[in-house]
């Protein structure tokens, strides 16, 4: 836990210790430049950095109060866990938005699938059905005349997708980077569906996520991590080597790799339209009952 | 005093082994128990122990009725090779009831030692009973039962395994430790010679189910000795009447009742 | 008239004291166990929190998920049919090869020291992977779907039977074996009239243990690559989808089936065991 | 040993898949070999280690004592057989989000799930070891005036220790896999599993996953030569007497 | 033909149990052997029976050197009641090594049975062997060594949980059995009086290390009869001789060789 610095400082901030979960993705860049230069610390505030492997494991440490905040939580996991009632979830940021080509449907170069149309009856590789993947997918097909209810989606984690590719197991690949420049590479994949593409381009993917117990606990804290989020997504919206610079550093992806992959898009205010997008789709998409109330959920800071 | 009163028992399998015995053993009596294979013997003997409960009648000790295992018992098994303790070394088979008598670890050893020596294990101590032959091994089972001190002691075909001589051998041993000790033995036996030479009285048992069938009274001179006891004319006479009545114990109990009317 | 009064009663009498006395076994077999049901569901209730259901709830969720269907499907619901159906014969695949191949090579390891020195080293290996790893692995052996899930079963559940059956061939009497060696009997008639009686409780302790762990990775298969259904699906779709009382009832259908099968295990180890040893105490003269 | 690692050189080269998607194994037991001067690597083996041990240790404390309870007293047997039941198929990895909730994400939380897995083998194997003890050694003690308890410590305990052994080795086996699963899937602190878990969301990272398979495999197959060992020595009586003659 | 040459046998813990031993049997003879506890004679039969490889020397069967278990060889062990198998009803036990003689399931059967009836247990076939009592599994054992028809029998102390009417009667059944079909017997006994009456050679061993002691030929007339062959002079003589060898014989080795120059 971050609980260290809770007895309030000079600068009036409930804590200055924050404790962060963060996930090796690209997603997070963000809070890592914001480190690098020195954004939080100007905020009085120090960032601890807890890597973890997925989102929703991060999950039972938030409510438990072992993190603060996880960077680069899934909305579609974090806003079901809201609707669900096992999370009062609370938004300090965006992290990441979709842009074109961040995510592609992928097949072997000799495959006869040439098109959208022509996915139809054939099973795609997705990491976690029912989820992200699947709700964006099936925004595009359908805005291309194609029924999503004739593709079966198969769960295939990412790093195992070029091989089932590779042995025919499935018939197309969804994925993110940096596996889809790898398989790219690899495979000379062909890509036959921009999964970045209209009508989901912008809709927001992750966020720096919190509780609302901690959020109304600590208002100052969260506003002042917030502030300096905001200017760090600026910052990695604005220069792609910024990103480029610290991505090899926590994902593990090769400096020339990180050079070469299709960056998502850094938001820079937290905007309850833009999340409106994603609650939206869920909702179509039968992933969420109701539509939440965005704005106890964005976190607003008190001027 | 040990009375055995209607003794009646029958295996779960319906089958029974034994029926109506009656007998009262005298305190520091030995009594050698004689009868064909199967005839009830062991079955006899493990009632006495506590470890079946009998399905009619009761055995009575010094005037109580017995409810479980008596105290103060030792038992030497028919299936003495079992009965010991494989991953105990034999000095340590034969030391571990002494626990129950509250004696110091030295001491139990030494009067493990003590017993070991009195059936000519002396050098056996060391080793585990699968390192010993069948008759050492019975041996073994006899020493723990000695060295145990017991006052109700009851020994199933002790000798079965052992040699001539260290029959003999044993067989001066139990009737030392009864003169000393006032110790109460049953000792089943197939060997009609040793009956008689070792009991104070010898009961034949007869089949199908196992009964009294006689109880005699050895009525020789005491010390006993191997050569000259069994040459007296009563233990020749003896020993033939119980080697006819074992034979002819085969018959079931109901051909004995008109025999014996 | 005495006589014919008292046998009209006794059989009425036998009959109310053998069900009086078949509840009170009922009672002694089920009592702990409600009671901790009950603990529980107080527990739950005060503590209120979303991730801890009171049973209760969860029950009510477990039968309108699973068991609501037509009584001709014996009350299954389409979703029972569609996920906990595969997922059963998946396991019971996955279990019988276990057990055939544990068998047989526990008996050859547990006879041959030769082959325990060749192959033991490599079980010991492979026994102590953690199945996650060998995701890569399987992605190239197997086909995605039930061939990589039942391997996967299999490669767990069979250590127990395997290490069981060794360890009972092992500890055969040594005399029985010497009994077989004079005999000059064929290895067939020696595995299957002393090898296998003798080891046969040992065999059933790891059959036991495989069945319930067994059921574990059923769960954990289906984490695998290509899973579209299953109860192991269901459970980690709802939890990725926080809908805890999903997630409960697919863990008290784990219990419920972990504990149906295991009786009939039970029951099938008893009329095979009951004739092999003399009932404790009475045992030999 | 060589047999797998020829099979799996050979299946790594064939090229059914790229390369890097299933690494031939001389590349794996190269890199394993690396991992070895690596401080950070070996930090995270002993963290898994701990757990593993203390784990284990902990639940042969409850597994053996609860086994001979059950084992001894048909009565308690009957009476928590549907709580036992019921509880062994319960997937503990599967509920680590619930059990972080409860226990924390630590080593509370690996401990916790290695002692609830692998009680189960040693719990199973004292038990029916029990059943199998001789009628004829627990008589012996009977008779002379020994208590149930007694009986059951002196001779029940020590006749069925080979086979309870047995079961240690068993669970051995399973609280390593527990450790090092509960790892990968927490996906939080420390361990080999750490290691392996961050090798599998990276593109290329098959050669790292299989090479910290390769040490798990190592950790179970030393650990298991050690229990081993141990066994023998500890019940020579049963080897010797096995192999020997009387 | 059976011959032992140079048999040294020494147990894993060091033990030499037997050392140089020689001995030629004739096809059909019938070897009584006896010697004190623990002196190496269940070693020896061992040695014999191909189940522990001896140290030095060999056995040499018809000219052949024996390699493992001989052909059709039965053996009678001395504990008997772990030779059994408890999950087999009697009659399987008897019936299971007969497998090996090609027999239908129905033969097996009943030559179990004719064999059961030939040892007085016609009734036990469908028990299992811990419902019956020591006599009773020992008698099954024998049954076992019989129905197999072997042309080399090994017992080891066969009838040593055996009162003394069936052991009579099994006596005069070993003596019928080799007189029938040419069996080659081995007997180990401690009954000195039925080495004599059933053996056609007695073979003394001595201990530390086992060692043969003595050779006897047994001159008694054939058939031999329970009453009138023990009252021979010749009988009584041997019978004498052979007790005193055996009294003598738990000296060692090294004293027996000295003894005879
Ligand atoms: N556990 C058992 N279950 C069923 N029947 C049994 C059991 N034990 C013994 N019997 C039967 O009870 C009878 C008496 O057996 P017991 O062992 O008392 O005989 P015994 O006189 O000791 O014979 P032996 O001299 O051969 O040892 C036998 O017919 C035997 O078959
Ligand atoms: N497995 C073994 N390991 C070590 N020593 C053994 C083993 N088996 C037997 N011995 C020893 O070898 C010697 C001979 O044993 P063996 O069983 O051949 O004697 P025996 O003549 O059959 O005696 P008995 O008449 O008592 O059965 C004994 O001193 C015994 O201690
Ligand atoms: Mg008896
Ligand atoms: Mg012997």
């Amino acid at each position: 836990g971050g609980d260290d610095g809770s007895a309030s400082g000079g600068n009036g901030l409930e804590k200055q210790t924050i404790t962060v979960a963060a996930l090796p993705l690209v997603d997070g860049a963000a809070l890592h430049i914001g480190i690098k230069q020195k954004l939080f610390e100007a905020e009085g505030l120090k960032v601890q950095v807890k890597p973890i492997q997925q989102s929703t494991q991060a999950l039972p440490a938030l409510i438990k109060g072992d993190v603060d905040v996880i960077a680069g939580a899934n909305y579609v996991t974090f806003f079901q866990a809201h609707e669900k009632g096992t999370l009062k979830l609370s938004i300090l940021s965006e992290a990441a938005a979709l842009t074109p080509n961040m995510m592609n449907v992928l097949v072997k170069p000799d495959s006869p699938i040439k098109s959208a149309k022509d996915l139809e009856g054939k099973k795609i590789a997705v990491n976690i059905p029912n989820n992200i993947q699947s709700l964006t997918l099936n925004a595009i097909l359908k805005a291309n005349n194609v029924d999503p209810s004739k593709v079966q989606y198969i769960q295939v984690p990412f790093p195992q997708m070029g091989a089932a590719l590779e042995k025919d197991q499935v018939d197309a690949i969804h994925v993110v980077e940096p596996f889809l420049s790898d398989v790219q590479k690899k495979l000379g994949a062909r890509v036959v569906v921009n999964g970045g593409g209209e009508p989901v381009t912008g809709v927001p993917i992750s966020g720096y996520v919190t509780t609302q117990e901690f959020a109304s606990k600590n208002p100052k804290t969260s506003a002042a991590f917030q502030r300096a989020m905001l200017k760090a997504q600026e910052a990695a919206a604005s220069d792609r080597k910024k990103v480029e610079e610290v991505v090899p550093d926590y994902a593990r992806i090769e400096p020339q790799v990180a050079s070469v992959i299709t960056m998502p898009d850094f938001p820079s205010s937290v905007n309850t339209t833009r999340l409106q997008r994603i609650v939206d789709l869920m909702v179509s998409g039968g992933l969420l009952k109701d539509k939440p109330d965005l704005n106890t959920i964005v976190f607003q800071a008190k001027a | 005093m040990l009375e055995i009163q209607n003794l009646t028992h029958t295996y779960a399998d319906g089958h029974t082994a034994i029926k109506d015995i009656n007998l009262t053993v005298q305190d520091g009596q030995l009594v050698s128990i004689v009868g064909p294979s199967g005839c009830g013997k062991s079955t006899l003997l493990r009632c006495i122990a506590g470890l079946i409960r009998p399905a009619e009648g009761r055995i009575v000790l010094d005037g109580t009725p017995a409810d479980g295992v008596p105290d103060n018992l030792a038992v030497v098994f028919q299936d003495y090779s079992r009965s010991l303790f494989p991953w105990l070394t034999v000095r340590d088979n034969v030391a571990l009831p002494l626990k129950q008598r509250g004696m110091s670890k030295a001491q139990r050893r030494e009067a493990a030692m003590e017993a070991l020596e009195s059936v000519g294990l002396a050098d056996a101590g060391s080793k585990y009973p699968w390192q010993l032959s069948g008759g050492m091994q019975q041996r073994v089972s006899i020493a723990r039962a000695l060295a145990y001190r017991p006052s109700l002691l009851l020994m199933d075909e002790p000798f079965g395994s052992l040699d001539a001589q260290t029959r003999e051998d044993l067989e001066d041993l139990t009737l030392k430790v009864r003169g000393d000790g006032g110790m109460t033995i049953l000792l089943v036996t197939h060997d009609i010679d040793e009956s008689v030479y070792v009991g104070d009285r010898v009961v034949v048992l007869g089949a199908s189910p196992g009964h009294v069938r006689a109880d005699l009274t050895v009525d020789l001179p005491e010390p006993r000795d191997q050569i000259s006891t069994r040459e007296l004319p009563e233990f020749v006479r003896l020993r033939a009447e119980v080697g006819r009545l074992v034979r002819g114990a085969g018959e079931t109990a109901e051909q004995a009742a008109t025999a014996a009317t | 008239m005495s006589t014919t009064a008292s046998s009209a009663v006794s059989p009425a009498v036998g009959r109310g004291r053998r069900a009086a006395r078949f509840l009170g076994g009922l009672a002694h077999r089920w009592l702990p166990f409600a009671l901790l049901i009950g603990a529980w569901e107080l527990a739950t209730r005060a503590a209120e929190s979303p991730f801890f259901p009171p049973p209760s709830q969860i029950v009510s969720a477990t039968h309108e998920l699973w068991l609501s269907g037509p009584a001709t499907r014996l009350f299954l619901t389409d979703l029972a049919m569609d996920n906990l159906l595969p997922s059963l014969g998946r396991m019971a695949l996955a279990l019988a090869i276990a057990a055939v191949a544990g068998i047989a090579l526990g008996m050859v390891l547990g006879r041959s020291e030769r082959a325990m020195a060749y192959l033991n080293p490599l079980l010991q290996f492979c026994r102590a992977i953690p199945p996650p790893t060998l995701v890569p692995v399987f992605i190239v052996l197997f086909d995605l779907g039930t061939q990589m899930q039942v391997a996967s079963i299999i490669f767990s559940v069979i250590w127990p039977i395997l290490l069981n059956t060794a360890d009972g061939a092992r500890s055969v009497t040594p005399l029985q074996m010497d009994t077989a060696e004079v005999f000059r009997l064929s290895t067939v008639d020696r595995i299957r009239y002393i090898l296998i009686p003798s080891a046969l409780p040992k065999i059933f302790a790891g059959l036991r243990l495989a069945l319930s762990l067994s059921l574990i990775l059923v769960v954990f298969s289906e984490l695998l690559p290509g899973t579209v259904n299953g109860i192991g699906f269901q459970l980690t779709d709802a939890q990725s989808r926080s809908d805890m009382p999903t997630m409960w009832s697919v863990i008290v259908l784990l219990g419920v089936l972990g504990y149906a099968l295991n009786t009939l295990l039970l029951a099938v180890e008893r009329r095979t065991l009951g004739r092999h040893r003399p009932a404790d105490g009475k045992g030999d003269t | 040993m060589a047999a797998l690692f020829a099979a799996s050189e050979l299946l790594g080269r064939a090229e059914i898949v790229d390369r890097s998607y299933l690494p031939p194994a001389s590349s794996v037991v190269t890199r394993a070999i690396e991992l070895a001067g690596d401080t950070l690597f070996l930090q995270y083996l002993a963290d898994t280690m701990t757990a593993w041990a203390v784990g284990l240790g902990l639940a042969i404390a409850v597994a053996v004592p609860l086994g001979l309870l059950l084992g001894s007293v048909p009565a308690v047997n009957a009476a928590t057989r549907a709580i036992v039941e019921f509880l062994r198929p319960i997937p503990s990895v599967a509920l680590i989000p619930l059990a972080g909730l409860l226990l924390g994400s630590g080593t509370e939380m690996k401990v916790a799930l290695i002692v609830y897995a692998s009680t189960w083998p040693i719990l199973f194997n004292t038990m029916y070891g029990l059943a199998e003890v001789d009628p004829a050694g627990k008589d012996t003690l009977r008779v002379f005036g020994f208590g149930r308890l007694e009986i059951l410590l002196r001779v029940s305990l020590p006749s069925a220790a080979p086979f309870i052994a047995t079961g240690i080795r068993l669970a051995a086996a399973i609280a390593l896999i527990l450790a090092v699963g509960t790892e990968i899937i927490s996906g939080f602190g420390e361990g080999l599993g750490i290691f392996i878990a961050q090798a599998y969301s990276v593109p290329d990272g098959a050669r790292d996953v299989l090479a910290g398979t390769v040490w798990a495999g190592t950790l179970g197959l030393v650990i298991d030569a050690a229990l081993g060992g141990a066994q023998r020595r500890m019940f020579h009586w049963h080897h010797a007497r096995q192999g020997g003659t009387t």
